[in-house]
């Protein structure tokens, strides 16, 4: 017996996949969600925390540059320091780089175009809390829809993810430029994980896949393993 | 135009300055009996911006009349920002369609971006929540450098502003011809969704409620931009150009976001985008519609620049601002409401019932119009129309087959025309999907949206041909409607009413007004026997470059109704061994295909294809009702190209499907040939018996795992292709072209 | 061998969103004393001697691809590399 | 009040795909000199007086947002205006 998890999708001036972030929870995966403002202080009350996709603060400058400084980051980082779920989706996952919450940075896509269209990704690993529910080595389909999204950082960072498995997703075929195929990392303690493609977008067959719900599940079925063990 | 010290009105008079805004003498002693006296520089700004054909239609209104705009399921025809459509359960669609061509030769990204800016405004002012954009694109050949920059600078700043605002851009079209060389057409399309009582209308009704000004500061951008779209294009426009306009998509989020809740306040009694002519148009018509007067302080206009003028601050066109009237004294609500999304509400202004526009200005009156004379009774005008000698000439013509010697190799050599190929490269820019709710992306005949929460979604869908309206106007209007609605029907919808862009030359020429006129009566006998009226459009004329008008070019934007997600239905073959049908017999019409183009050198002449829409009707009828009835696996319309293309297109898409055709007839017309009214579709063979009671078809083929497309005419090959070799060849073939330009 | 840096800047009244933003942000931030913020683009060209006047290559180049006249201005320094 | 104009660069180590781009395009409009673009950006700041040194609040703005340390470096520079 246990409660229904209780999610947060925090909602930046600009932010767009905010809705779909909410509609994935409430009506695919059947959990409690909430939209939170960026200037609320305090997450406690919330079990996973969602930063969506989209244009905060219309990328200007660099994406996710002016939203790291939003109130609410504070408390995603307190939340990502008490070990709660914390997905970050395209524009999230930007935000999460430029906050420091996930090494590396974002350059533009190499075509310099902006490209959304469903990839094939390889789960390079299933033992996170986000991805126990696929098989490692899986390929799944998921969209991505970014401009910039060529995931860059330096050789020391790139060996220590490999070292500490810490590449989550990779792209079968490259759409972007970025480093080493990454299309999603986590984060050394488990509990942060930024990727570029949308699994919000790919949570129903009537839209084309429903590879990304299990993403949502993972982090279910993690939280209540947890809590049924504790009580 | 921007003098330092504005001229007095007697200078205005003598020197004529009212021409440069785009005055004619007759409009400017108009404007003098009006008021009684000689306008001052921003009462003649005024008067010229709101006087137009941009603003007033004066040359086009005539024409507009004959369009039929009401239908039992109108709730708004053409008049306000949007027309709106019941499709059910208390819920309504709102679109429209909007040009932003010239400033788009000029700046291509902006002006885009802003034409997708402006027509997401004009929905939402109306309350409904915009869900999906769709675009209408002419660009000259691919192959100067040139059209290259134009093209892509374009589709980025679609995509810009459209992916940062996070509205899904799930469909449009895009053809190549040498006559839109220096002047490409960009025309944007907007849907929205709204709940009934949820409408609100641009007027300033009850005297002595406050009018707020919303959104960006006021610059000195985009003054007269109004005039610049009424003029041709010419060398010295580069000069004449007004401060370009730049989008904001992050402040219209926002403004957006604020307004859908500002409609659900009581407090709010009228609100309208400040679009082309900027705050002159918004406060003048809304004052107007309501029967009301206006009055405004223009210290009180947020700016972005020093120093500005009456006349500046009247006619800007910056972007991502509204104008709102408000119930007097709940004016801090809506400041409060607006302040959470970092935006600015300022009262600016009240409304009056003496019926006069009334500005003031650092202590003095600066204009004091009757509101009526600026916002409805602008001139009209009866423009001369001729029929172009051209028309007889084509009409005389006798139609031939064209001489293919390699039907294959034709067949890839029409693939590769950037207007027939895979428009991958331009979509794939566009977020087609944020909102999740894109159930068929752009690839397909028509985009279909789903209505979360229901079982129903909307298709929709821009098309024109304007090869065939250059040819033969009256009968090209008409089968612009007809693909419409074709495509419409294709994705499982019901057609339910449309939005037209007329984009046309200098209609002071009497050829050109002919044809405005022709496709006009092409469109509206489409509209009454479709039953989908017009309610809503925009013009766009004085697309000329040198004296060279663009082909005419009315494009049509459709939205269809799917009431039930079963009934989806996509263009590619589904399953081996499905039955091939085409609905419609073929004739012998090359006039303005795409073979005779490709034969002609990118020329097309003779007459255009044949429509009735009658039958059109009646075969659409019936492939809805097959499709509805849960037999059709895949429908797509014949169109540019012929049953060749359609043939092929219906195979792509990397299943490795392939097809054996047979038909009878002469090969190059029974492939080539682009006779209307025609559907290709697939069935099961278990839905055979069903299939043919319901549509009148002819099965030509079957579905099967080949991965070759085999046509026979007669029992003997005429065709025979690898999918994948045709595939390669129509999805390289933009990104080739420009590639070589790089 | 020339090192070339090149400004393009937004002209005078074109609106830019990019600075607005960063000036609100740096406001925010508690930076009240940074009152305008205008964003640009900075360029570095490393070209090589050719038969042409180095000074009309750039501008010719600024001209037709590096601004876009409508909207942005631009200027250039030209430092001559020796050793190369 | 100052004029601070700074400038953003990538960093020497990392890729930068738009003045790539930028490159190949000149190449093949036949400026074959041009042998290297990178392509930063270029800001110019108003900045009142206040009891903070502008160098010290400068550098600070630039550290925490207007560069990204990961991939850019910035430099800048600091005039004073008159008369205002
Ligand atoms: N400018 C565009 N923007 C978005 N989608 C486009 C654009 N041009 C073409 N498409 C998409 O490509 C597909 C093929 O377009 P088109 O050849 O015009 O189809 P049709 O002939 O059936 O009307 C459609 O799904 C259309 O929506
Ligand atoms: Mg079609």
């Amino acid at each position: 017996m246990c409660r229904t998890l209780k999610f947060a999708v925090i909602v930046f001036p600009g932010s767009n996949c905010d809705v779909d972030m909410y509609h994935a929870i409430k009506d695919e995966l059947g959990e409690e969600v909430e939209y939170v403002w960026h200037d609320t202080s305090s997450l406690e009350e919330y079990d996973g925390i969602l930063l969506p996709g989209g244009f905060s603060y219309g990328d200007y400058l660099r994406t996710g540059a002016i939203a790291r400084f939003s109130k609410v980051m504070q408390a995603v980082i307190k939340a990502a320091d008490d070990g709660k779920p914390i997905l970050g989706v395209c524009n999230g996952f930007q935000i999460l780089l430029e906050a420091g919450l996930l090494p590396g940075a974002m350059r533009r896509n190499e075509s310099l175009s902006f490209i959304c269209k469903p990839v094939e990704l390889k789960v390079e690993s299933s033992t996170t809390m986000f991805t126990n529910a696929y098989q490692e080595g899986q390929t799944i389909t998921i969209p991505v829809a970014h401009g910039e999204g060529n995931y860059y950082c330096d050789e020391e960072t790139l060996a220590k993810l490999k070292a500490n498995h810490q590449i989550v997703f990779t792209y079968r075929r490259n759409p972007n430029g970025s480093l080493e195929n990454i299309a999603g990392i986590i984060n050394e303690k488990g509990n942060v994980l930024g990727m570029m493609p949308h699994p919000e977008r790919a949570v129903d067959t009537l839209l084309g896949s429903a590879d990304g719900l299990k993403i949502f599940q993972s982090i279910v079925k993690t939280w209540r393993e947890a809590h049924v063990v504790k009580a | 135009m921007l003098l330092k010290h504005e001229p007095h009105p007697q200078q205005i008079k003598t020197e004529k300055l009212y021409q440069q805004m785009g005055l004619s003498d007759e409009e400017f002693t108009m404007v003098e009996t009006i008021l009684g006296r000689t306008p001052n520089w921003t009462e003649t700004g005024l008067f010229s911006v709101m006087w137009s054909e941009h603003c007033s239609y004066k040359n086009s209104k005539p024409v507009l009349k004959k369009f039929p705009t009401s239908g039992e399921k109108v709730l708004q025809g053409p008049g306000e920002g949007a027309g709106i459509v019941d499709i059910g359960d208390g819920q309504a669609v709102v679109f429209k369609i909007e040009s932003h061509n010239h400033p788009s030769a000029i700046e291509p990204y902006q002006g885009a971006a802003t034409g997708v800016g402006g027509i997401i405004r004009d929905i939402f002012s109306m309350g409904a929540r915009p869900i999906a954009l769709l675009n209408s694109l002419r660009f000259g050949e691919l192959d100067s450098a040139r059209v290259n920059y134009l093209f892509k600078e374009v589709v980025a700043g679609i995509a810009g502003y459209g992916n940062c605002i996070g509205i899904p851009t799930v469909g449009g079209e895009v053809q190549f011809e040498p006559c839109y060389e220096g002047n490409p057409l960009v025309n944007a399309m907007c849907v929205g969704l709204i709940h009934h009582e949820d409408i609100k209308k641009g007027q300033a009704h009850g005297l002595g409620n406050t009018v707020m000004y919303v959104g960006a500061k006021t610059g000195r951008d985009g003054i007269h931009g109004a005039t610049f779209a009424s003029e041709e294009l010419t060398e010295q426009s580069d000069e004449k150009r007004p401060a370009v306009q730049v989008g904001d998509p992050f402040m219209e989020k926002l403004l957006l976001e604020a307004c859908l809740e500002l409609i659900q306040s009581d407090a709010l009694v009228g609100i309208q985008d400040m679009g082309a002519a900027g705050l002159a148009s918004s406060s003048s018509e809304m004052a107007s519609k309501a029967g009301m007067g206006i009055e405004m302080n223009l210290d009180l206009v947020p700016q972005r620049e020093t120093g500005m003028t009456a006349y500046e601050m009247m006619l800007s066109e910056s972007q991502e601002r509204m104008l709102i009237v408000v119930k007097k004294g709940r004016e801090q609500e809506i400041v409060d409401l607006f302040k959470k999304y970092d935006l600015e509400a300022v009262a600016i202004g009240k409304v009056t019932d003496d019926k006069q526009f009334r500005l003031y200005h650092k202590g003095e009156v600066v204009a004091d119009i009757p509101v009526d004379a600026l916002a409805e009774e602008a001139p009209v005008y009866h423009k001369p129309s001729k029929e172009p000698a051209y028309f007889a000439e084509f009409q005389a013509m006798t139609s031939e087959v064209p001489q293919v010697t390699d039907v294959k190799e034709t067949l890839i050599q029409i693939l590769s025309q950037p207007t027939v190929a895979s428009k991958e490269w331009v979509y794939e820019q566009y977020d087609y999907m944020v909102r999740t709710n894109t159930v068929v992306s752009p690839g397909s005949d028509a985009a279909v949206v789903r209505i979360r929460g229901t079982r129903k979604a909307l298709a929709m869908t821009t098309d024109c041909n304007s090869r065939f309206v250059y040819l033969d106007p009256e009968t090209g209007g008409k089968i612009a409607v007809a693909e419409a609605a074709r495509n419409i029907v294709c994705s499982g919808a019901e057609p339910l009413a449309i939005t037209d862009n007329l984009n046309f030359g200098n209609p002071e020429k009497p050829e050109v007004f002919w044809q405005i006129e022709k496709s006009a009566d092409g469109i509206s006998e489409a509209c009454r026997v479709l039953e989908t009226p017009v309610i809503g459009g925009n013009v766009s004329l004085y697309n000329e470059t040198s004296g060279t008008a663009i082909y005419p070019t009315p494009v049509i934007g459709m939205v269809g109704l799917v009431t039930d997600l079963d009934h989806i239905t996509t263009q590619p073959f589904k399953n081996s061994g499905d039955l091939i049908y085409l609905v419609g017999e073929t004739k012998q019409e090359f006039g303005g295909s795409e073979l005779q183009k490709l034969l002609h050198n990118g020329r097309v002449f003779g007459k255009a294809p044949e429509l009735n829409i009658h039958l059109e009707k009646e075969r659409q009828d019936q492939v809805l009702a097959a499709i509805r009835a849960g037999v059709v696996q895949s429908a797509h319309d014949l169109s540019e190209g012929g049953l060749a293309v359609a043939l092929a297109e219906c195979l792509f898409g990397g299943k490795q499907l392939g097809a054996k055709v047979n038909i009878n007839g002469d090969p190059v017309t029974a492939l080539f040939s682009e006779t209307q009214s025609r559907f290709l579709l697939s069935v099961k063979k278990a839905d055979q018996q069903q299939f043919e009671s319901l549509v009148a078809a002819q099965l030509i083929g079957e579905v099967n795992q080949t991965g070759r497309l085999q046509v026979a005419t007669n029992e003997k090959m005429i065709l025979e292709a690898e999918v994948a070799e045709l595939e390669t060849a129509w999805k390289g073939a933009i990104p080739c072209l420009l590639k070589l330009r790089d | 061998m020339y090192k070339v840096k090149i400004y393009v800047t937004l002209r005078e009244s074109v609106l830019d969103p990019q600075g607005k933003a960063v000036t609100n942000s740096l406001n925010a931030l508690h930076y009240q004393e940074v009152t305008d913020v205008r964003i640009g683009k900075y360029m570095e060209l490393k070209v090589e001697k050719s038969d042409r006047n180095i000074h009309e290559v750039i501008d010719e180049i600024c001209d037709k691809l590096l601004a876009n006249p409508v909207i942005e201005d631009y200027r250039y320094e030209v430092e001559e590399c020796v050793g190369h």
